[in-house]
């Protein structure tokens, strides 16, 4: 209804919007030009547009490799953080029990701890159990700070549906598996969507343990990108086209929990 | 079915929400919970489901002791106050829910039967959260009704509706209970409510059960001044007084002719409702003027506040009339219409019942 | 909302089992490792030697490092003045609703999805002097800009990074909280006369205040343990200019190994930490109650 | 202050083509100046459509908004400078009560010293005074809901204070002490108020003039007794009173009323259309007689409640029940007993397709 303002916040708008994408758009710009385009002249969009970064990916293992090997563990560690976490975030938001509020907050400060601490005793820990360079040994390494998320995220969602519809099912005389997967689970789709894609990402992004906790056969994408940099001088084309491709997985999973994204960041409590 | 409890109280941490109370309800009957919000109403009833256990005393079940069976293995049906449902089911699956779980595969001719009882066959293939407030609670009723349970418990299932649906859906559910067979437990705060579910009343007050009977002699003769708080509404006019000669003396100075059983306490509490107050004198009446504070128009009656000598006082005259605030107004009553309470409590006279019902 | 408080019930201990365990296996132990370390010199496999508190007290003194932990809280002081006050004005003009409300929340939310490191891959990209959009065109209009030889523009530079990476969960927090605010008090508003300033100021803010609590301590958490991207963009330097606490203990422990001191260091820097966790969580809590009695109104 | 004139009609859809498009239908309608008016409704039918339209958060899809004879169908609320108070308490959780109340007072720029004054004078109206310097976030629902009448109040230039179901959060037992601060607020301040409720004992307590309303109409306006005796639609009947008015179905020829098989002469009556028609009685006034005469209709008694202070019968006459509200003292008929029901007197109205036979 005011409309000098109503511009005024759009114009903002749209600045910030171009501030967050001219980065990334630099990147697909390159990731579509040749190594001697990207150096010999500055170019805002591609002279001659090559597929050729993308094919080299599809094409060379030591690269395709490592996204394969990045989906297997997070894909591991999403699974095993949902199972775990539905119950006891049920736990969390019906009942009190002997130290519940101790254990949620041990379990937040997984959340908070630097996993720069965990690097080292990771380390031993996965070489003395024979699990180095394992998809397993990143996606257990990575439930330390996506459980504890899961958990938090999912009792944000559970707290909301009220205790009656549990009782009432009770009532009627339903077992509690029956009634938490053919009653209570679809009430919290949305959460437990929000939570698997926070976990998909959380995994997905980091890299220090992944990093230090692989070599060769579990080698995730984000590291052998970082290891490109050094190597192979400076293929800029490719290394752009590896970031893309890290990007899109992310931007599809977003748009299907795009109305619960923000409830999600507010951790499920607004 | 016979439910009993006997010397069953709560305690959470500190507080005390029931204190030990044994009630033996009537079997297959109507009993109402009265009292007013937080009088221990729901902690009652979810004790009698099994949803939480007494910290003292014993459940009976036709006399096994169900005091710590977890309420899935009871039989019972329970409604809310707020209209629960599951709301990924349609209607129709919400009704069918508890049939199938006993086992029960072709519920499709059940459904429809019940649902036509509550007057939403219409609407079985919708999802509840696509129904108005009184159409969720009547599936909430038709789910409850399904089981078939020998205990039924309503917390309050009316008060979140409008007050022409809450009419027609307890006129319903009064036919409801009478055809049914099984035990029901009612929990209201509405005298007015009680009174028109019949059966038996059990009356609470801040956690303490404090008299249970047929709701009309419940009515007609409350054992103390907290029932008859508990079960009058507008609140019934309480006046001091003390014993005199021949009648009964008023605080306000006035002196009254009633004929008080021998053995009356000095110190008198008089009460009588709102209904027994009057605008037109009859033969062996006593006025008490006084002035308007306020007439709350209820469709079919008028509640008049009136500012006396012995105090604030509410008149429940049928029909509309129009008080204007302030204008001058006396009251008659019929000293013979008076309950007398020792001012301690107990009741000490309740007035004949004209027009006794069988 | 329901008339009882949770019932007690010690069963509900079996359905937390699981995580306790799967995290206790990936938390505790390694944390006892590391205890056990930081009380330990272990010259080889075989050969230890107990040495109580005296990497603590060698940590405490380590110069380095008291240069990493000054430069890392002026960082995340940073941080937050920037992105706090940015994320609110970019969470108030976001549109409510439509599908342009969806676009833009996927656009904004983009720069959280992507890998830590091509965060760094990116800027890196962006901001060099010859192939690079930003550092091109500061170099045109004139400016010496680089990032891997001038520290300070390094330091700015991954300001910058840090800006445009997370500057969006504050907004999406800021967000939710306006979404949750019900018309009525906009009503109300519009009706007692309000002007703009004074919708902000006495409905927006104190409704966004437990969730602005929340992104502030986030933020400030996971600023403080920032490693990918500076070590991606410009390695910690140049010098140690963008040197920060994981940084500079991931060199210690995997690069230098000597795990003594970098274990000692790993506890106080967890205890740090646990610090500021204890008091989110005792806001999460106090926020809790504040949310539910909204709700009612 | 102002007189607010209506002429017009809202759909929240595009090109409303049947009926049941309109939010509200097409209607003329008039609140003078300094008037105390409800809107009364079950939900859904619009009430609060209106409230809003008058108010200026939401414009009619046609027609005009008029105060005082000048067209602000396109002003905002400021600007019509009308004050509202909504169904939730909306209270400024950072201010104190004193704040909170002088609040709409300092966006207008009234001086410092008028400010302090007017607020004092509301909290003195609504017994706060003592509370001004708490914060408002501490309080209870109820307390705070005074807050929000209060910033209502609080302005004496406004056109209108509108309410919107304000009393909905207020526990039921002080619900009758602010009702009858409303009204003495009307009294002291001369405001135009309008005030919009599901529920008729407040819209016919608060109001002189009541609109009652039904599926985007406005059924009838007047007074708490014209709706009570003189229903003017079959609806007002249904809606106003518990129970409702009871309905007969009749057909008149020459000077007989035909009433299911039975035909009374109603030559004498008043005069009456021919064609089918519809009866109407209110339980008050529904005669039943032990003995029959020409103009009484037997029925079988089918339930006596007794509900304290009155008996309720209901009767069955052909598939139709009937209820008759008798006094406790007259001697009740038992269930199954057949009665003669006395339905044409000078209460009884007639409906001629759901309208009031003038």
């Amino acid at each position: 209804m005011n409309e000098r303002r109503f511009k005024k916040r759009t114009l903002f708008l749209i600045a910030y919007l171009i501030f967050a994408l001219l980065p990334i758009y630099w990147m697909v710009n390159m990731s579509f030009k040749t190594n001697q385009e990207i150096l010999s002249s500055f170019t805002l969009w591609p002279q001659e547009f090559t597929w050729a970064n993308y094919q080299t990916i599809f094409t060379d293992p030591s690269w395709y490799s490592g996204y394969i090997n990045s989906l297997i563990y997070v894909a591991i560690n999403t699974v095993i953080s949902l199972t775990v976490a539905l119950p006891a975030a049920y736990a969390f938001s019906r009942y009190r029990f002997l130290g519940d509020k101790h254990v949620f907050f041990w379990l937040l400060t997984n959340r908070m701890t630097p996993p720069a601490v965990f690097l080292l005793p990771f380390f031993q820990l996965y070489t003395t159990m024979g699990l180095m360079d394992t998809h397993i040994a990143v996606a257990m390494a990575h439930l330390l700070f996506n459980v504890p998320l899961a958990v938090w995220i999912l009792e944000g969602f559970m707290s909301g549906i009220p205790r009656e519809i549990d009782e009432t099912a009770y009532v009627d005389g339903y077992s509690f598996p029956r009634f938490f997967f053919t009653i209570f689970l679809p009430l919290i789709k949305a959460g437990v969507g929000v939570a698997a894609f926070f976990c998909f990402m959380f995994s997905w992004v980091e890299l220090l343990l992944a990093r230090t906790l692989t070599s060769v056969n579990a080698k995730p994408i984000v590291a052998t990108m970082t290891r490109t940099v050094s190597a192979s001088g400076m293929d800029w084309a490719t290394l752009a086209a590896a970031g893309v491709l890290t990007i899109v997985p992310g931007a599809i999973v977003i748009w299907f929990v795009r109305h619960y994204i923000a409830k999600g960041f507010a951790m499920g409590r607004v | 079915m016979q439910l009993s409890l006997e010397h069953v109280g709560k305690t959470v941490g500190p507080s005390v929400h029931l204190y030990p109370q044994s009630l033996n309800l009537v079997p297959g009957a109507v009993t109402v919970l009265l009292g007013a919000t937080q009088a221990g109403k729901t902690s009652l009833m979810r004790i009698m489901a099994g949803l939480d256990v007494a910290s003292t005393g014993r459940v009976l079940v036709d006399g096994a002791d169900v005091t710590r069976v977890p309420v899935r293995q009871r039989n019972v049906a329970m409604v809310y106050q707020q209209f629960v449902n599951y709301p990924s089911m349609t209607v129709a699956q919400n009704i069918a829910s508890p049939m199938r779980l006993r086992g029960d595969r072709d519920t499709g001719q059940k459904v429809r039967e019940l649902a036509a009882r509550l007057h939403i066959e219409m609407f079985l293939d919708r999802l509840p959260a696509e129904l108005s407030g009184g159409q969720q609670q009547r599936v909430a009723l038709a789910r409850a009704l399904a089981k078939r349970a020998p205990l039924m418990l309503l917390d309050e299932p009316l008060v979140n509706l409008d007050y022409k649906l809450r009419e027609e859906l307890r006129e319903e559910l009064t036919q409801l209970f009478a055809s049914g067979d099984s035990t029901v437990v009612y929990a209201t705060t509405e005298p007015g409510e009680a009174l028109l579910l019949g059966g038996y009343t059990a009356v609470m007050d801040a956690g303490e059960l404090l008299q249970y009977g047929p709701t009309a002699e419940v009515f007609h003769a409350p054992q103390s001044i907290r029932v008859a708080r508990a079960f009058s509404d507008p609140p019934m006019n309480l006046m001091q007084a003390e014993v005199a000669e021949g009648g009964v003396q008023l605080a306000g100075g006035a002196m009254w002719p009633l004929t008080l059983p021998s053995g009356a306490p000095r110190k008198l509490t008089l009460g009588v409702r709102a209904g027994g107050l009057r605008v037109q004198a009859r033969t062996g009446d006593v006025s008490l003027p006084g002035r308007v504070e306020l007439a709350e128009i209820a469709g079919s009656d008028t509640f008049v506040h009136v500012h006396t000598a012995v105090g604030e006082l509410v008149a429940q005259l049928t029909g509309v009339h129009d008080c204007p605030l302030g204008d001058p107004i006396t009251l008659y009553l019929n000293p013979e219409s008076l309950f007398v309470f020792d001012a301690a409590g107990p009741l000490v006279r309740a007035p004949a019942r004209p027009g006794k019902v069988a | 909302m329901s008339t009882t408080t949770k019932p007690v019930n010690q069963k509900a201990w079996f359905l937390v089992l699981p995580v306790i365990v799967c995290v206790a296996f990936s938390a505790i132990l390694p944390l006892m490792t590391v205890v056990n370390y930081s009380v330990q010199d272990i010259l080889s496999p075989d050969r230890r030697i107990f040495v109580g508190t005296e990497w603590f007290a060698a940590v405490m003194r380590d110069q380095d490092l008291h240069g990493a932990l000054w430069r890392q809280i002026q960082f995340s002081l940073a941080v937050l003045l920037v992105e706090i006050p940015l994320g609110i004005a970019l969470a108030l003009s976001m549109p409510a609703q439509g599908w342009k409300a969806s676009a833009v929340l996927v656009i904004v939310a983009l720069s959280l999805l992507i890998p830590w490191n091509v965060v760094g891959t990116i800027w890196q990209i962006f901001g060099r002097a010859d192939i690079g959009l930003l550092g091109y065109y500061l170099q045109q209009a004139g400016f010496n800009y680089s990032y891997t030889g001038n520290a300070s523009h390094a330091w700015w530079t991954v300001l910058a990074m840090d800006v445009w990476h997370w500057t969006p969960l504050v907004a999406l927090l800021a967000y939710a909280g306006l979404r949750s605010i019900p018309d009525a008090y906009y009503q109300a508003a519009s009706i007692d006369g309000a002007s703009k300033w004074a919708v902000f100021r006495y409905i927006q803010l104190p409704k966004m205040r437990g969730v602005l609590m929340i992104a502030v301590l986030l933020r400030f958490m996971d600023s403080f343990m920032i490693y990918t991207e500076p070590f991606v963009l410009t390695g910690g330097g140049p010098g140690s200019a963008t040197t920060f606490l994981s940084q500079y203990l991931t060199t210690k422990a995997v690069g230098q190994f000597d795990v003594g001191p970098a274990a000692a260091f790993s506890l106080i820097y967890f205890f740090i930490i646990l610090l500021f966790c204890f008091v989110l969580y005792n806001w999460m809590q106090s926020l809790g109650t504040t949310q539910k009695e909204a709700s009612h109104g | 202050m102002a007189r607010i004139e209506l002429d017009l009609a809202h759909a929240y859809k595009a090109n409303p083509q049947r009926d049941e498009d309109y939010a509200l239908l097409p209607l003329t309608m008039t609140f003078e100046d300094g008037g105390a008016y409800a809107l009364l409704g079950p939900s859904g039918c619009g009430k609060t459509t209106m409230l809003n339209i008058m108010s200026g958060l939401l414009q009619p899809s046609q027609g005009t908004v008029k105060f005082d004879g000048r067209d602000v169908t396109r002003l905002s609320p400021q600007q019509r400078n009308i004050a509202q108070v909504f169904q939730f308490p909306v209270i400024y959780d950072t201010m104190t009560v004193a704040e909170n109340l002088a609040f709409p007072l300092k966006n207008r720029k009234v001086p410092a010293r008028e400010i302090q004054e007017r607020v004092g004078r509301i909290a003195e109206m609504l017994e706060m005074s003592h509370q001004l310097d708490m914060r408002a976030a501490g309080l209870s629902a109820d307390q705070k809901q005074k807050i929000s009448l209060g910033r209502g109040l609080v302005r004496s230039d406004v056109s209108a204070v509108l309410f919107d179901e304000p009393l909905t959060v207020i526990d039921p037992h002080l619900k009758w002490q602010l009702r009858r601060k409303l009204k003495q607020i009307h009294h002291e301040l001369k405001l135009t108020l309008i005030y919009v409720t599901h529920d008729q004992v407040e819209a016919l307590t608060f109001a002189d003039e009541v609109v009652v309303m039904t599926r985007g109409r406005a059924v009838q306006v007047g007074p708490a007794e014209a709706l009570f005796e003189r229903p003017a639609h079959t609806f007002v009947g249904h809606f106003i009173g518990s129970p409702g008015m009871n309905f007969l179905p009749a057909h008149h020829e020459a000077g007989q009323l035909q009433i299911l098989n039975q035909s009374i002469d109603v030559s004498g009556e008043r005069r009456l259309p021919p064609g089918p028609l519809t009866l109407g009685i209110r339980p008050e006034y529904l005669v039943l007689s032990a003995t029959g005469k020409t103009d009484t209709l037997p029925a079988q008694v089918l339930r006596v409640q007794d509900i304290g202070t009155y008996l309720m019968v209901t009767c069955q006459l052909g598939d139709l029940n009937l209820k008759a509200r008798m006094s406790p003292e007259a001697a009740a008929p038992q269930p199954g007993d057949t009665v003669h029901l006395q339905v044409l007197g000078d209460h009884t109205c007639f409906y001629q397709n759901e309208v009031l036979v003038k």
